[in-house]
């Protein structure tokens, strides 16, 4: 079936893909800025991870070589570690102030 | 022989050394007998020296050890004894050794007495370097050693701040003039390669007269003179020399330090004769400086004072014969002035020490039944300075305003004029001290007491030497032969050929001796009429003078003036320098650069606002940027 | 045209994530996102990584998110807000980066994405092969990997007793990525 | 290469001593394993070898610096072994600390992007945790929490970046790209030369350049004290090492591209870290902005990059890694009695204890860099690397930064020998902070007289 | 071998510190001072004055820079060195009286010192140069750091961020050449005198300005000397007579030995430029000598007026500029650290450095009175004091170089002469006060350091001869190496 999908992409220029993930990618990165709470920003960081998986697979398919992919899978368990721990921490700061708003966490500074 | 010239500058720097060093240890008439001793010993030498010279005028150089060699630049300690310099010494050790002996009595029962006497001796001991010097830098030696002996000596009561001020006055401004010596010493050294005597006289004739080189290098030396002889602009000091004991005064004025300043021109008179223009600048100074000090001597109350400003206007006159170029006189006139200065300094020391301490001439007349030797040695002192026959002031001064005569009306005019103010003065301190009725508080006056015979006796022998002393120069005219001249002529012989000779007619001589002889005592008349017949007094402080008077009272105001146009624009310079360049422009820029650092510390750590969420603003916007510089670039 | 379809369903997912208020709905929409990217794996025949990323992204991570969010009960008016100045300034620097990205990638030459031969790559016996060959040694870093984020979350999670079930439950997510 | 798994294999056993209950053995065990993996790195030596498919290469590049990442560990564990003692969960920080050094390893002896990235996540996850490691202060929560947020974002950067190299170049293999990037036959130029923009971004961040430096002064602050020790030696060699192996192995024939950037960062880095840490109080926060004051200069020597460069790398980070390692066991121990350190807590400290005063002297003088310390030659030596490829203008600069740099060191200098205090008491140090003050503050003067002993090593 | 053990003996020696119990430091501390001194006494007679560098060691020391440990001595160097040797002793011992705490360190810190400054003079590789230079200003800085007087934190920090800016661009200047130097780079002298005579004139003079100003600063000359006058006053009194005596000659011995051969051109270009500054340095400091009101402040001022005027001398480039600067750093050294010791008396007994609230001691105190006379008498350069032959020399060089900064040279002969007599006047003559009533006369430990010091002030001043020929072929030497690159430049 691979290949009836395959040809739906066939002559599909790869510079679209990169315009595809480069804009997932600042999305990601506009809402990092955009946001104030903690999970959301954690969400668009996943989104950049998300862009650049896509990236990396084109190119993968572009070259037809399977190292992409390999470092996507990679980069997914990454990104799960990174969620669990980032989660964890949030949690703690939770528990100590009770908010997500990372504007509330500038007690170092100067 | 050497040996000789070695020992007699060596004997009073031992004679120092022992009283410096065992100072305590020494009781003082052990210390007063090795300080005489130690000058006499060297005076005995010098004559010894001057007759093993008199038959063969050759001079005598000894070499003690070569003291500085840097590059082609080289000078030794070495010594040169010729007719000019035993003539120096044998007045430094003779009146030398006088005043050392006069001081055994004079300082008895001062608690300074040793430290005094190694003074003295350390004095004659750079006084005999300055003159025995073979080559400028060790004369420059002799030259500011005896600037600090003078120091030392001036200041020797150092509880006394006015004292301190003088002493520090004097060293300063002899200081000003060495300046001036040592840079005509490096001139010398630049055009010349050396810096010995004989060097330099046997290049010297090689020069055309009046080349530039050697117009500086004489003023600049002259400028060392002035300072060392009292001169105008730098005379000050000498008065207030006065502060010092006064057998300091007598050895200052006469035997030592002042005389420097006279050597050293007859001993570069090669040199001088080839500038005409630093030797008609000799003649204006000194003529300015003769007048000066005689119109200031004339209002002065201080007996020291009048005798310090008489030295200031003798000192003139003698610059004036070096600069007519007539070195035998200035040395003729400084020799006699030596005889006669000390022995009115010493007198006068021996009646501030009979009237115990009191220096104003109000509080003093009829002294001479008191003190009968020093009235008699005092008149004898006055009428050789006033310069009567046949008394050896007359015989000097005569010459040197012969010469003047010859060569330039005015100059003998001003010269004569000071000549006649000096008898003056001297008279009329001579009268108001010694003859009428006494002033002095009573306190004072009931034991006022004749000197020790340790004081009176170098009086009595200076009495005789101002009596005879000047035998040594009695002109032709008057059937002597000038043995001073004649013995000096090996010095001098290079210029006499150079200097056109100026001859008076002997009538002429005799008819401007006899002027100058009526003169005077008629000026001394006027004196005695004032003094003894109208018993005039000096007005005493607070009255108020006519104008004339109070200028000179207050010698031109020339301290004032220095104070104002000097000393204190300098402390001003001083205070903005440190206000302005030290605190405000590099202190600033300096501290400033430190503080613009911590400001930037400051102002850049509240960019880290400590929000999370402007770090990551920021970072982006860096990213932008950059990724914009690159992709545009 | 699936990959014209898929793009701008991701795209507008993505920004509804950014911009919808209440944090659940953002969870929602990524996961909308997640799985456009997933059919854009399966377009570029990459099954297995379509497989793990709906079982990491939407079945792990994005419950993850969910059950956070449902812990700490977070809402729409729990919902902390910029100031508009802030938000606007955001809009613009992520249009800028956007440009500015665009700009450096902007080849002189697209070339074609054309599968050859080797259009299998994606299948699991050659990506196994991969990765048990010469990709063994970052495989085996991977585990140690989870193993370093399992402690951590354990010891973050450990203290406070009331988020233990958070933490273990992080553990069990990764235990179970680091199975496979 | 098996170092690697000893370490690895201690960081599991520590966490299973929790279970087996077997503690006291941990820490001497530890400090042996360390010791036994920095031999056997040595052995590695002049052989180069790739392993595992050509993912890790252990060049002399390589080896020096997991060696030196592995003994400064051992100083890093005898100082901190009270800090565990008091927490907890001992083991799981053990365990920690083991994998992030596992993954420092990795990131200076990569030969693969792939083991980059992973040698980095490793690093960072373990990091995080530690960071906040001390659960109830919320600083530390706060600390971990931006150094977290930050740290991925930046990540996402950093894979970009690694993306579009493998966009470019097809391959993720140090070699092959080098190869590609020297003969230019990528893809396009524009995915290279935004990728390498990208790489930049991300590893500028890891090792806290201007302007990615915004974590590192409050994540510092913030981390338990010892944490911040391991940030500020292990974490900043590791990301140094592996930034210039990047950049030196694959892009030096595109250098032209990037260098200028660099510059930028370099000069930014030095004048801001310098500057900000003029009017700073806390002492951790001193020691953060000079930390990235010495990423500035490190970068100095990637500026000119030249064939010396990589051994002047080797050397700065020795001698920084032993300054710092004594700065922050002195720090510690000040601490034990007063919480956040500032300057005025080492008030008359050359009372109170002469021997940490004279070793924070020591370590701080040469962290200034003043002959004949170890410090000195360091700059020495990078200023002779920029100076060789003709950067004199930054040669200068980093002269007048370093003038500015004496000036917050000597701040606590001052305050130790000049200052008087009213705790008058004695601090007392353990006898293994003794040893290992002793230990780093003569390594810092014997490797400063005798600089051979590195110069040239690789 | 000799020089290595003249260098680091005063290191070893201070090993010995640990073993000692602190009241015995300061006895053996001197005692290894005079070791030193014995030591470097060898060297002299042992030292061939017609040759150059002798006792030399060379070891390789950083392979692959091209840095060895390259020492030597020649006329220069030993001078500078006897220098070193002699004052320190008298610097240790002269600190007996007040009890510094923590003595040990206080006389490792001096011994230290001593060490790097020998190394200094000794070095002869452009790196270990430096390396020695720095390791000089570490024991000062603690030493007034930690011993000092009043605000000391701040003003020797600006002491030390001061001179450390100087030296850092000196350096910067030394890596230049190194640079410069053929083949795979050498720190070698002779190596970079030639770098450095290789350089086109712009370049050299560039050059010149890097290497002048840390040598500038350290002397000091204007304008880079406004840090003096505060350490001196905050400094204590050893830490002052380290400063003045010896490590301001650092600064002198750098522009002779690493600024004259390494650039000629650069110094023909500019030379007049310092020089002038030096002269203006002469009358600005002298002038405001005359109003400072601090006894120490006083004498800083005055030390950068002879300083000025000793580096003028070394820019006139000739032989007897350059023969005065050596044998004026000898006797500005002794008479310097003299006169220190001198306020160091004062102030322990009367408690205050104020010129305004002394006076009258020498009533109480006839000989320390002529011992201050005498040094004072060194210090405004009366013939037959060690002062006059460095000053004459100097000024006749500088005079020979131009006239009118000969001149204002000269000025300082009379502003001298002024402030040091007000301040002796102000603080011996007079009636004595409150403060000075019951001042006590030298005691013998007092004797022991001013003795010598007065001694060698009067013996240098007669017989200057057997100092001027030791130096006398090392600075031939070196205006060969000057000459000799000019006819080079000529043709």
């Amino acid at each position: 079936m691979n290949d009836s999908v395959s040809q739906a992409v066939q002559g599909v220029p790869l510079d679209y893909y990169i315009w595809l993930s480069t804009a997932l990618f600042v999305i990601g990165v506009l809402g990092v800025l955009y946001r104030r709470n903690a999970i959301v920003i954690f969400m668009c960081i996943e989104l950049m991870l998300n862009a650049v998986n896509l990236l990396m697979v084109a190119f993968s398919g572009y070259h037809g070589d399977g190292a992409g992919q390999v470092f996507v899978f990679f980069i997914m368990a990454v990104a799960a570690a990174e969620v669990a721990v980032g989660l964890a921490i949030l949690i703690t700061i939770y528990h100590n102030t009770r908010s997500t708003d990372i504007n509330v966490l500038n007690k170092l500074k100067w | 022989m050497d040996l000789i010239v070695g020992l007699i500058p060596l004997a009073p720097l031992s004679g120092f050394l022992l009283i410096a060093l065992l100072n305590k240890q020494l009781r003082r008439w052990l210390v007063a007998l090795m300080a005489c001793s130690s000058v006499l010993f060297s005076f005995v030498l010098s004559i010894v020296l001057f007759f093993s010279l008199g038959e063969d005028q050759q001079a005598i150089t000894y070499t003690a050890f070569e003291w500085i060699a840097a590059g082609n630049f080289s000078v030794s300690f070495s010594f040169l004894v010729d007719p000019l310099s035993i003539v120096m010494m044998l007045i430094i050790t003779g009146v030398g050794f006088l005043i050392h002996v006069y001081s055994a009595g004079y300082m008895h029962g001062d608690e300074g007495f040793n430290r005094f006497f190694a003074y003295l001796n350390l004095f004659i001991f750079f006084m005999l370097v300055l003159v025995m010097g073979a080559n400028y830098l060790l004369m420059f030696v002799g030259w500011e050693g005896v600037g600090l002996c003078s120091y030392l000596l001036i200041g020797f009561w150092f509880k006394n701040t006015e004292y301190n001020n003088a002493a520090k006055k004097a060293f300063i401004m002899n200081r000003i003039g060495d300046l001036g010596l040592i840079l005509g010493v490096i001139m010398i050294f630049i055009h010349f390669g050396s810096l010995s005597y004989q060097e330099v006289f046997a290049q010297a004739p090689g020069w055309a007269s009046g080349s530039q080189p050697i117009t500086i290098i004489t003023v600049l030396l002259f400028i060392g003179a002035i300072g060392k002889s009292a001169q105008i602009p730098l005379y000050t000091w000498l008065p207030d020399a006065m502060a010092g004991p006064t057998p300091v005064s007598a050895l200052i004025h006469a035997a030592t330090m002042v005389t420097a300043g006279i050597y050293m021109i007859a001993r570069n008179n090669i040199l001088y004769t080839l500038a005409p223009f630093t030797l008609d600048l000799v003649v204006i100074i000194g003529l300015a400086t003769a007048v000066l000090g005689a119109t200031i001597a004339v209002a002065q109350n201080d007996i020291k004072k009048v005798l310090a400003y008489s030295t200031v206007s003798q000192l003139g006159l003698m610059f004036v014969a070096l600069g007519l170029g007539a070195y035998a006189s200035g040395i003729f006139h400084m020799t006699t002035h030596a005889f006669f200065k000390a022995l009115l300094f010493l007198g006068a020391g021996s009646v501030i020490h009979g009237m115990s301490g009191e220096q104003d001439i109000r509080n003093m007349g009829g002294l001479r039944k008191y003190l009968p030797i020093t009235f008699a040695t005092f008149l004898i002192g006055t009428l050789a300075i006033s310069g009567l026959p046949p008394f050896a002031g007359f015989f000097s001064k005569d010459e040197i305003l012969a010469g003047a005569f010859a060569q330039n009306k005015i100059v003998w005019g001003l010269a004569f004029f000071a000549s006649l103010l000096t008898a003056f003065y001297m008279f009329r301190l001579f009268f108001l001290t010694f003859s009428g009725t006494s002033r002095a508080k009573a306190e004072v006056s009931h034991h006022i007491h004749e000197s020790p015979g340790s004081m009176t006796t170098p009086l009595i022998a200076l009495a005789a030497l101002s009596v005879i002393g000047g035998s040594v120069g009695i002109p032709a005219v008057l059937g002597g032969n000038h043995a001073l001249n004649d013995f000096l002529t090996p010095v001098f012989s290079q210029s006499r050929e150079l200097l056109p000779a100026h001859h008076l007619s002997h009538t002429a001589e005799l008819v401007l001796m006899t002027v100058v002889v009526a003169l005077t005592l008629g000026v001394i008349f006027i004196a005695y009429s004032l003094y003894v017949q109208r018993k005039k007094v000096p007005a005493s402080e607070g009255v108020s003078l006519n104008s004339l008077h109070r200028v000179l009272y207050h010698k031109y105001y020339v301290d004032e003036i220095y104070d104002r146009i000097i000393l204190k624009p300098m402390i001003f310079l001083s205070k903005a320098l440190d206000a302005v360049i030290e605190r405000l422009l590099i202190d600033r820029v300096v501290n400033g650069a430190g503080k613009a650092v911590t400001w930037g510390g400051k102002t850049l750590r509240l960019v880290q606002t400590g929000n999370t969420g402007f770090y990551i603003f920021a970072m982006v916007i860096s990213i932008i940027v950059l990724l914009v510089v690159k992709s545009f670039t | 045209y699936a990959f014209y379809f898929l793009s701008f369903l991701a795209v507008l997912n993505a920004l509804m994530v950014v911009f919808s208020r209440n944090p659940v709905y953002s969870v929602l929409y990524l996961v909308i996102t997640f799985f456009c990217v997933g059919g854009h794996y399966l377009l570029l025949s990459a099954e297995f990584l379509f497989a793990v990323h709906i079982i990491v992204y939407a079945g792990a991570i994005m419950v993850l998110f969910l059950y956070v969010i449902m812990l700490l009960n977070l809402n729409e008016d729990t919902e902390p807000h910029k100031k508009t100045l802030y938000k606007f300034a955001a809009i613009i620097s992520g249009g800028l980066l956007m440009l500015v990205l665009v700009a450096a990638l902007k080849g002189a030459e697209s070339p074609e994405l054309v599968f050859g031969a080797n259009a299998e790559v994606g299948l699991v016996k050659n990506l196994g092969k991969m990765l048990f060959n010469e990709f063994l040694l970052p495989f085996e870093i991977v585990s140690v990997l989870l193993l370093a984020a399992m402690v951590g979350a354990v010891m973050l999670g450990k203290n406070p007793l009331k988020e233990t079930v958070a933490a273990k439950k992080s553990k069990g997510k990764s235990g179970l990525i680091s199975k496979m | 290469m098996n170092s690697v798994f000893i370490l690895s294999g201690l960081g599991i056993f520590s966490l299973l001593a929790e279970i087996f209950n077997i503690k006291r053995w941990l820490f001497p065990v530890v400090i042996l394993g360390l010791i036994l993996s920095a031999v056997l790195m040595a052995l590695d030596w002049n052989q180069a070898t790739a392993y595992y498919s050509n993912m890790l290469t252990f060049d002399n590049y390589a080896v020096a610096f997991s060696v030196t990442l592995s003994l400064v560990a051992v100083l890093w564990f005898l100082m901190s072994k009270d800090y565990f003692e008091n927490t907890t969960n001992i083991t799981d920080h053990f365990s920690l600390i083991l994998f992030a050094l596992v993954g420092a390893i990795f990131m200076v002896s990569y030969s693969n992007l792939a083991m980059l990235f992973l040698g980095i996540e490793v690093l960072s996850i373990s990091l995080y945790v530690l960071a906040g490691s001390n659960f109830q202060n919320v600083f530390s929560n706060e600390a971990s929490f931006k150094y977290f947020l930050m740290g991925s974002f930046a990540t996402g950067f950093l894979l970009f970046g690694i993306a579009l190299i493998y966009g470019a170049t097809a391959s993720f293999d140090l070699q092959i790209i080098a190869s590609k990037v020297a003969e230019g036959t990528t893809t396009t130029t524009q995915w290279l030369y935004a990728g390498i923009l990208m790489l930049i971004i991300g590893l500028a961040f890891k090792i806290s350049a201007v302007p990615f430096h915004f974590w590192a002064p409050d994540v510092y602050e913030g981390s338990p004290t010892v944490v911040t020790a391991f940030m500020s030696t292990i974490v900043k060699i590791a990301a140094f090492a592996g930034f210039y192996r990047l950049f030196s192995t694959c892009f030096s024939a595109v250098s032209n591209q990037w260098v200028d950037v660099i510059q930028v960062i370099t000069i930014l880095t030095l004048l801001v870290s310098n500057i900000t840490a003029v009017y700073q109080h806390s002492v951790k926060r001193i020691l953060a902005y000079s930390s990235v004051a010495h990423a500035g200069y490190l970068l100095i020597s990637l500026v000119g990059l030249n064939d010396i460069s990589s051994s002047a790398i080797l050397y700065y980070v020795i001698a920084y890694a032993v300054a710092s390692i004594t700065a922050f066991t002195v720090l510690h121990n000040v601490e034990v009695e007063d919480e956040n350190a500032a300057v005025d807590s080492f008030n008359g400290l050359a009372k109170r204890n002469p021997y940490l005063a004279f070793c924070m002297g020591v370590a701080l003088l040469s962290l200034a860099g003043i002959p004949p310390l170890a410090g000195f030659f360091a700059k020495y030596y990078i200023f002779t690397v920029a100076f060789q490829s003709g950067y004199i203008g930054l040669v200068l600069l980093a002269v007048l930064t370093s003038l500015i740099g004496i000036y917050y060191y000597f701040r606590i200098i001052i305050a130790m020998y000049l200052k008087s205090t009213e705790k008058g008491e004695i601090i007392q140090v353990p006898l293994r902070h003794t040893v290992i003050l002793a230990i780093s503050v003569l390594a810092s003067i014997i490797v400063g007289v005798f600089p051979d002993l590195l110069v040239g090593l690789i | 071998m000799l020089t290595l053990l003249l260098i680091f003996w005063p290191l070893l020696a201070t090993l010995v510190f640990f073993a000692l119990r602190p009241h015995e430091v300061k006895k053996w501390a001197l005692a290894a001072s005079v070791i030193e001194l014995v030591i470097s006494l060898v060297i002299v007679i042992l030292f061939d004055p017609s040759a150059s560098a002798q006792f030399v060691v060379n070891y390789t020391w950083i392979q692959s820079l091209g840095i060895d440990f390259h020492i030597g001595i020649d006329g220069i160097t030993l001078l500078l060195v006897l220098l070193t040797t002699v004052l320190t002793p008298l610097i240790i011992l002269s600190s007996f009286k007040n009890q510094y705490e923590n003595a040990p360190s206080f006389y490792g810190l001096v011994l230290f010192m001593e060490m790097a400054m020998i190394g200094v003079f000794c070095a002869l590789d452009g790196f270990l140069f430096y390396i020695f230079w720095e390791m000089a200003l570490i024991p000062i800085y603690f030493i007034c750091l930690r011993w000092g007087g009043v605000n000391r934190g701040p003003v020797t920090l600006k002491f030390f961020i001061y001179t450390l800016a100087g030296s850092l661009i000196m350096l910067v200047g030394l890596i230049y050449l190194y640079f410069q130097t053929p083949g795979d780079h050498s720190f070698d002298i002779q190596a970079l005198y030639a770098a450095g005579q290789n350089l086109s004139s712009d370049k050299q003079g560039i050059v010149f300005w890097a290497l002048f100003v840390a040598f500038a600063v350290k002397m000091p000359v204007f304008p880079f000397h406004t840090w003096q006058p505060d350490t001196y006053h905050t400094a204590p009194s050893p830490g002052t007579m380290l400063l003045s005596g010896i490590m301001l000659k650092m600064g002198i011995y750098g522009v002779i030995r690493w600024l004259i051969p390494v650039v000629p051109e650069g110094v023909e270009r500019w030379g007049t430029t310092a020089l002038t500054l030096s002269v203006i340095g002469i009358v600005y400091a002298s002038l405001l000598a005359i109003i400072q009101k601090d006894l120490k402040r006083l004498i800083a001022y005055s030390s950068i007026a002879h300083v000025g005027l000793i580096a003028a001398g070394i820019f006139t480039m000739n032989k007897m500029g350059l023969q005065g600067a050596m044998i004026q750093m000898v006797s500005h050294g002794i008479v310097i650290v003299g006169l220190f010791y001198i306020i160091d008396i004062i102030i322990s007994r009367t408690a205050t450095q104020e010129i305004a609230s002394l006076g009258g001691i020498r009533t109480s105190a006839p000989l320390f009175n002529g011992v201050f006379m005498i040094i004072l008498l060194g210090s405004v350069a009366l013939p037959l004091t060690s002062g006059f032959v460095g000053e004459f020399l100097l000024i006749n060089a500088v005079f020979q170089y131009n006239f009118v900064s000969g001149a204002f040279a000269g000025l300082t002969m009379i502003f001298g002469a002024v402030y040091m007599l007000r301040s002796f006047q102000l603080t011996m003559l007079g009636d004595n006060n409150a403060a000075t009533k019951s001042f006590i006369d030298l005691d013998r430990q007092e004797k022991w350091v001013l003795y010598p010091i007065v001694i060698m002030v009067v013996l240098i001043g007669i017989f200057p001869a057997p100092l001027l020929k030791i130096s006398d072929a090392a600075v031939d030497n070196l205006l060969n190496i000057v000459s000799n690159y000019q006819a080079g430049v000529g043709d």
